[in-house]
């Protein structure tokens, strides 16, 4: 039963609280610029604002526009079911394979840059060819470096991942680990589109990779994308700090209290992660377009690498 | 020590030591690649070190030292002086973009991996289970040296080579004889100077480092 | 200022004249157009420096079929002046190379101009011209991305049509004066006190550099002198509009990096800088504080604080350098070559990024600033652009702190012309006004040049086989204003 | 003991003292025949060990590092044989070098000369392989400086490529005596044997065949750079090419051939723990390899320095085909061959510097007419070439012959026959590049200079030594045949 309570806190969890988390890296970012920040709630308002204007869509964009959101979201908030966050006990156990989680986040990025290409604008399409240059290079590295993990654990399953990782910290030490860790970790801040592969601050029409693609979405649309966003972002950082520092999530038989503090125990972990994404960000630069693949290429090494280590280092 | 301890420490070191060495093939900052050269002889020492806390054996920890300021401190510091003089701190166009070669480099790691199986089945241990790490950073020094430009690049392929090959004497036999040793010892650093005192020339000849200026010899 | 000579020709003398001022190391400064009497009169305006010189032909066409040989074959510029002085008053430039229509939107009714006495109010638009005939790239993955008139930021209106392939650009075309305001025809019949509100309005970053291009201009029509304490406060006021411009720009291009935090630092100064200015003249972009023949201030510039700004601007401008992707995103960003800097006609830092060595206050001087090179570099890319301005804002600083220590020398006024010339090197480039003054003493006629109108075909030629992505930065580091350009 | 210890030390100890006189007194008119001297005691030195270890036990000293059997006693003889005309062209070489920094020039001249012999001396001398190692690479260092003695931008070129490829190269055979030690601990020798050239030659059997195949693979690949085998070949014709005559003498005459020194040690070794075929397929494809790169890049040659190198790479490529076939009359023929080559190479080699200087530079197109302008010179760089080519009486014909009858009874014919028809073509390219140097029409008018023919005396010299050897070996023949039988193993 702690099973279904787990799962359900953790998406109630992911679905209200990455907003939060959004707002929490904006404010950082601003603090340390020097401005005031438009304060933690500010994309709980934004969201807020978005539902209640009136939905609109271009004139000649069909199903896949207005489907596009919905399937974000979808899977977006299945993956925050599957994904060991909080317990790795989930009766959707047998969907918590690392494939299937990262082809449900494939499939979201997949409708996005579909929507954008059916849009028929220019802008769309630079868009999602982009996103699709990133995502090429993305969801191998997340394959890989995942699976570089699993070698050792002997699953690809994330819950039994995560619970053999927490057994055996020492483990986390090896380059195996460290390798994965750092490809995945890259890999993220593409797939969020962050600084240094994408800026989500900006308004420069032709930098844009995400932006680019949701250019002509506007009211309840955007506002689903928006939320969807966030909670990948959320997702991704979960994700990592499950596998790499997976202390304090609760494993089979943990009561009630377990589950509250192990809610507890991932909420400070994302909020860290977060916190130091935007904090890096700050001295960060953006990249030049051709270099990106140069950066997730490195990624994939890694992974490739770790995969390579775990096989000779063991 | 710990046989557990032991391996991972091992790894640990053997994994810098491999990052390092492909992360060269990312920069094109000749500065930031002389760094992670230093890190790599950093690397290198530690995995000696870990050996030869291993052993208990004190002089192959001294050589782990020795080994350490030669790779982290002296050589680093000689090319640093060169790039300084010449002014030129990029890596402009190497003939295999950097994309294109990170993942030859992930080939060149499966093939080391390949080519290592009878090493390590001759004699089974931590050690030797790394030498894939060593020879993967052979191949990367080659690469490095076959496709950059810069005559401070294929000098960093030439010594990363060196690495690699010192880092599997180590992690095989323990290290070489000693006689050997400081032969081998004298003649990279001889070579390294040779090299600098050539770069010196070059860039006084030509004006600059970049070898493809170097194209007045050929059939 | 008697070192402007006037030379009235016919109009089929005046390629050789040309040829010869060109060949004789003038450049092509400004060409204007206006009604007279007994037809259209043409004023080219050819300037020189070391020594300062300027030369006018004065010509006149008649009304019935206005013509000039075009000077297209000679000088970039020249083409475009021609141009534009066809499509706002349809004097024809014969075979003109590039016939095709520069400022006159798509919407104006044929033979409708107007810039002309009698063009009355603008009539209802159609869409008699068609549009604009781009040029088409064809080709195996080869497409257009259309950009503008209106913008995702809060900028001023132009259109940009990229031919790419994947994300290279093959060819960028930029349409503009969609913000054509007729504002040298409202100079017309005012007084000319009652100008210079207008000219401090023509480009809101650059009014103190319009107003006093304006001024001289009029000074030398009326023949008024000036004070060299006057002068030198001038002076001082025009690095002060170059020091919070460039300060912006350096914070722009990191802004444009993604690098916020360098873009708020950059912020934090450029607000103390407006707030020396509010001090200094009692309005923050500086307006009001100049008129003809004198110049009020409320205060002067602390040189200490200064100094104290430009010390945080080095270490803003070492911050940004020292950063590696910012430094991989400016090196080798959108390169302009000297020589098609100088072919374009270039002006302000980016012809002096280019490595040309241009500068209006050592080339046309009011007052002597002794010892003043620019500052030149010759990469030519984004990275030479910032650069240049980094340089620059150190030397105004000093510059500003020389000026208030001793008034230089000034270049003596001479009796009153009738019409005259104002030259000063604006933060953006060179600034060129000339009024004619009426018989009843108001402003006849007046001709603005902003650098922007030579340095906006610059910018598609250094895009030229750069990648779409960075079209925003290479566009802020040549900053170029569009109601400059529009007027 | 004591008097052989020092015999044995003597050909790299002369050397070593005559470097540190120059690098003490520098190049003067007194020491200016000191390099000559130290060559003629080097090859004395050689010649008496020769005499000490013919059909006898090895000799060993220097604390064990130094060991000296009957392969090592010939290829001292080889090394002192060439480098007695190189260094007697020394000082006529530095006399046409003035200018600011000629004195400090011709002082790096002397002490990098006499280094390069000592470290050459060294890597034959050597016991184990690891010192052969050491020594080879710096040959390779001390030559750099050689070959950018110049300092002009094409020197410059070649001695980074030199230094560059060899190093690598080099590198390669250092793992692979990292892998071979690896391989010999683990056959029982003890931490400081397992080098040891003879111990492992004796012990090779016991060898884990996968690491030694890797390890010989790796040590026949870097030896192979440095012996300028194909396709390892790229930086031969440009050192050789730039490096000052007496140098390029030394270099093609006697550098390649200690490099192919080690690859017969190795071999050894190789041969026993994995069978004959695995170094025969290596050394054929080598072979084969440099006999078709010689023979393309000589059609189209403009260059007589690199013409003489590429044949360089040719012979190596003859000697690696030798050593592939393998068996004392193979082996007897190889090492004829080195030294026949040896003597022609470095003679031709001198003989090219005064053309060169003749000319003004190295291109076959503006010599022209060589016959007419100095007969002696000219006729003695034609007749050196014929040599170069394999043309009886000459000691290469016997080499070759001698290689090509081994192959055939070893059951290498096809390779034998690809071999000698790229051989064919590169006799056409060679004789027509010849033919247009020595009788082409000169267009401009000669400068008779008597010095240019009294270069010719090392030149017809050496090529009357070769004859010789060609027609009996005389003492040689006992010295040649212990060698053969320990390159192929028989012999301890």
């Amino acid at each position: 039963m702690t099973g279904v309570a787990g799962v359900v806190l953790q998406v109630l969890l992911v679905a209200v609280g990455s907003p939060l988390l959004v707002g929490v890296m904006r404010q950082v970012r601003a603090r340390l610029e020097g401005r005031a920040g438009a304060g933690l709630w500010q994309p709980w308002r934004d969201l807020r604002k978005l539902m209640r204007k009136q939905a609109i869509t271009p004139a000649g964009t069909g199903w896949v526009f207005r489907a596009a959101p919905m399937v974000l979201a979808g899977t977006a908030l299945v993956v925050a079911a599957v994904v060991p966050l909080v317990t790795t006990e989930s009766p959707l156990d047998g969907v918590a394979d690392l494939f299937a989680v990262t082809a449900l986040l494939a499939l979201g990025s997949v409708a996005l840059a579909l929507a954008g290409l059916d849009t028929g604008t220019a802008f769309g399409g630079m868009g999602a060819s982009r996103e699709v240059t990133v995502l090429a290079l993305v969801e191998p590295t997340i394959l890989v470096s995942v699976f570089a993990l699993s070698i050792p654990a002997g699953s690809t399953n994330l819950g039994e991942l995560v619970a053999a990782a927490e057994a055996n910290w020492l483990s986390l030490l090896s380059p195996v680990t460290l390798l994965a860790a750092v490809a995945l970790a890259i890999v993220s801040i593409a797939e969020s589109g962050r600084i240094p592969v994408d800026n989500p601050a900006t308004h420069l029409e032709l930098t844009m990779i995400h932006e680019a693609m949701i250019l002509e979405y506007a009211g309840p649309d955007l506002a689903l994308i928006e939320w969807a966003s966030a909670m990948r972002l959320t997702l991704l950082l979960g994700l990592l700090a499950g596998l790499f520092a997976p202390w304090g999530i609760a494993t089979a038989g943990a009561g009630a209290l377990g589950l509250l503090v192990a809610a507890i125990v991932v909420v400070v972990k994302v909020t860290v992660l977060g916190v130091a994404l935007a904090a890096g960000e700050v001295f960060m630069a953006k990249l030049r377009l051709f270099r990106i693949p140069e950066l997730l290429a490195g990624s994939f090494l890694m992974a490739l690498l770790a995969v390579a280590a775990s096989y000779f280092l063991v | 020590m710990p046989d557990l301890t032991y391996t991972e420490l091992l790894y640990l070191a053997c994994g810098a030591f491999l990052l390092t060495g492909v992360m060269v093939l990312w920069r094109r900052d000749l500065r930031a690649v002389i760094r992670l050269f230093a890190l790599q002889g950093l690397a290198l020492a530690a995995v000696i070190g870990v050996l030869a806390a291993h052993q208990g054996d004190l002089e192959l920890a001294l050589v782990g030292i020795g080994v350490g300021a030669l790779r982290a401190g002296l050589l680093p510091y000689l090319m640093a002086r060169a790039l300084a003089a010449g002014g030129e701190d990029r890596e402009t166009r190497p003939l295999v973009n950097v994309s294109a070669s990170l993942v030859v480099a992930a080939a060149l790691a499966m093939l080391a991996y390949a080519i290592s199986r009878p090493l390590t089945e001759l004699a089974p241990s931590p050690a030797t289970r790394a030498v894939p790490v060593a020879l993967t950073v052979l191949l990367v020094g080659f690469f490095v040296l076959v496709t950059r430009r810069r005559a401070l690049s294929q000098v960093v392929g030439f010594l990363l080579m060196d690495n690699a090959i010192t880092a599997t004497a180590f992690l095989t036999t323990s290290g070489v004889p000693l006689v050997v040793e400081l032969g081998v010892s004298l003649d990279v650093l001889l070579a390294i100077l040779v090299l600098y005192v050539l770069t010196n020339r070059i860039r006084a000849s030509f004006g600059g480092t970049d070898l493809d200026e170097l194209r007045e010899l050929h059939d | 200022m008697s070192i402007r000579t006037v030379t009235e020709i016919r109009p089929r003398d005046l390629p050789g004249e040309a040829e010869r001022l060109l060949g004789d190391g003038y450049r092509l400064a400004l060409v204007s157009a206006h009604e007279q009497a007994r037809g259209f009169g043409l004023v080219y305006l050819f300037t020189a420096a070391d020594p300062d010189r300027r030369s006018e032909l004065r010509l006149l066409v008649p009304f019935e079929n206005p013509a000039v040989p075009s000077l297209a074959g000679l000088s970039f510029p020249a083409g475009r002046f021609e141009r534009e002085v066809r499509d706002l008053y349809g004097v024809t430039p014969l075979d003109h190379p590039l016939p095709r229509r520069l400022v006159r939107h798509h919407h104006w009714p044929r033979g409708w101009y107007p810039m002309r006495a009698d063009a009355g109010p603008p009539p209802s638009f159609g869409d008699p011209e068609g549009p604009f005939p781009f040029v088409t790239v064809a080709g195996p993955g080869a497409f257009e991305i259309p950009v503008g008139p209106v913008h995702a930021g809060l900028i001023e209106p132009g259109h940009f049509r990229f031919s790419v392939v994947g994300e290279s650009i093959i060819k960028l075309k930029a349409r503009l004066w969609f913000v054509h305001r007729g504002i040298e025809k409202l100079f017309r019949g005012r007084a000319v006190a009652d100008g210079l509100p207008l000219a401090e309005r023509v480009s809101g970053d650059t009014s103190l550099g319009h107003a006093l291009a304006y001024c001289l201009a009029v000074e030398e029509a009326l023949g008024v002198t000036v004070e060299p304490e006057a002068q030198a406060r001038r002076a001082v006021l025009l690095e002060l509009e170059r020091l919070y411009n460039h300060v912006t720009d350096l914070g722009a291009l990191c802004n444009d990096v993604a690098h916020s935090i360098l873009h708020a630092q950059a912020g934090r100064v450029r607000e103390r800088l407006l707030r020396i200015n509010a001090e200094v003249t009692g309005h923050r972009l500086l307006r009001e504080a100049v008129s003809v023949g004198e110049v009020k201030l409320r205060s002067l510039p602390d040189p200490a604080q200064l100094r104290e700004i430009g010390a945080d601007v080095a270490e803003i401008a070492a911050l940004a350098l020292g950063h590696k992707v910012v430094a991989d995103r400016f090196t080798g960003t959108a390169v302009l070559g000297a020589q098609a800097a100088k072919d374009l006609g270039t002006l302000g830092y980016v012809a002096r990024a280019s490595g040309l060595d241009v500068d209006a206050r050592r080339d046309h001087p009011t007052l002597d600033l002794g010892a003043f090179p620019p500052a030149v570099e010759s990469g030519g890319d984004v990275l030479a652009r910032f650069q240049v301005r980094v340089r620059e804002i150190a030397a105004s600083i000093e510059l500003i702190a020389r000026l208030l220590d001793r008034p230089p020398a000034t270049v003596p006024a001479t009796g009153p012309q009738g019409t005259g010339v104002g030259i000063v090197e604006g933060w953006r480039g060179t600034i060129v006004h000339r009024v004619e003054l009426g018989a009843d003493g108001t402003l006849a006629h007046v001709k603005i040049v902003d650098p922007s109108f030579f340095n906006w075909p610059a910018l598609p030629v250094a895009l030229r086989g750069a990648i779409v992505p960075d079209f925003p930065l290479v566009n802020k580091s040549f900053n170029l204003s569009y109601a400059g350009n529009d007027l | 003991m004591r008097a052989s210890e020092l015999l044995v030390a003597a050909p790299a100890g002369v050397p070593l003292l005559a470097a540190a006189v120059y690098a003490v007194f520098g190049w003067t008119r007194r020491t200016a025949w000191l390099g000559a001297v130290a060559a003629a005691l080097l090859l004395a030195a050689a010649v008496g060990l020769a005499v000490a270890v013919t059909g006898k036990p090895a000799l060993t000293g220097c604390w064990g590092l130094l060991r000296v059997d009957a392969l090592s006693a010939y290829m001292l003889i080889v090394i002192g044989a060439v480098a007695l005309p190189a260094m007697l062209a020394g000082p006529g070489y530095l006399a046409d070098r003035t200018g600011p920094r000629a004195a400090v020039l011709a002082r790096r001249y002397g002490v990098f000369t006499q280094l390069f012999l000592a470290a050459m001396a060294l890597a034959v001398l050597a016991a184990s392989l690891g010192l052969v190692w050491v020594a080879v690479e710096a040959t390779t260092i001390v030559t750099a400086f050689l070959v950018g003695h110049r300092h002009t931008r094409k020197a410059t070129e070649a001695a980074w490529k030199y230094v560059v490829i060899c190093s690598v190269g080099i590198g390669l055979a250092l793992l692979g005596i990292v892998l071979l030690y690896f391989a010999a601990l683990h056959a029982g020798l003890g931490e400081g044997e397992g080098l040891d050239l003879a111990l492992l030659a004796e012990r090779a059997t016991a060898l884990d065949p996968g690491v030694t195949r890797l390890a010989v693979l790796l040590l026949l690949l870097g030896f192979g750079t440095k012996a300028g085998l194909a396709p390892m070949h790229a930086w031969l014709p440009d050192a050789h090419s730039q490096a000052p005559a007496p140098v390029s003498a030394l270099m093609s005459g006697v550098l390649l051939a200690v490099a192919f020194y080690a690859i017969l040690r190795v071999k050894v070794v190789a041969d026993q723990a994995l069978g004959p075929q695995f170094t025969r397929v290596l050394l054929v494809a080598a072979a084969l390899a440099s006999l078709a790169v010689a023979a393309a890049l000589l059609l189209a040659q403009r260059d007589f320095k690199r013409l003489l190198a590429y044949s360089s790479i040719e012979h190596m490529g003859l000697l690696a085909l030798g050593a592939a076939v393998g068996g004392a009359l193979a082996l007897g023929a190889v090492l004829l061959h080195i030294l026949g080559h040896g003597l022609a190479k470095s003679a031709l080699f001198l003989g090219s510097g005064h053309i060169q200087r003749a000319a003004g530079n190295s291109r076959i197109e503006s010599v022209r007419g060589l016959a007419a302008r100095a007969p002696l010179l000219g006729g003695a760089f034609g007749v050196g070439l014929l040599a170069l080519l394999g043309m009886p009486p000459f000691s290469l014909f016997a080499s070759e012959l001698g290689i090509a009858r081994a192959g055939f009874g070893a059951g290498l014919g096809w390779v034998i026959v690809a071999a000698f028809a790229l051989m064919l073509v590169i006799v056409a390219a060679v004789g027509r590049h010849a033919l247009l140097m020595l009788l082409g029409r000169s267009s401009e008018p000669g400068d008779r200079t008597d010095r240019v023919d009294r270069g010719a005396i090392p030149l017809v010299a050496a090529l009357g030594v070769c004859a010789v050897l060609g027609i009996t070996l005389g003492p040689l023949g006992d010295l040649l045949g212990s060698a053969a039988a320990i390159a192929t193993g028989v012999a301890p």
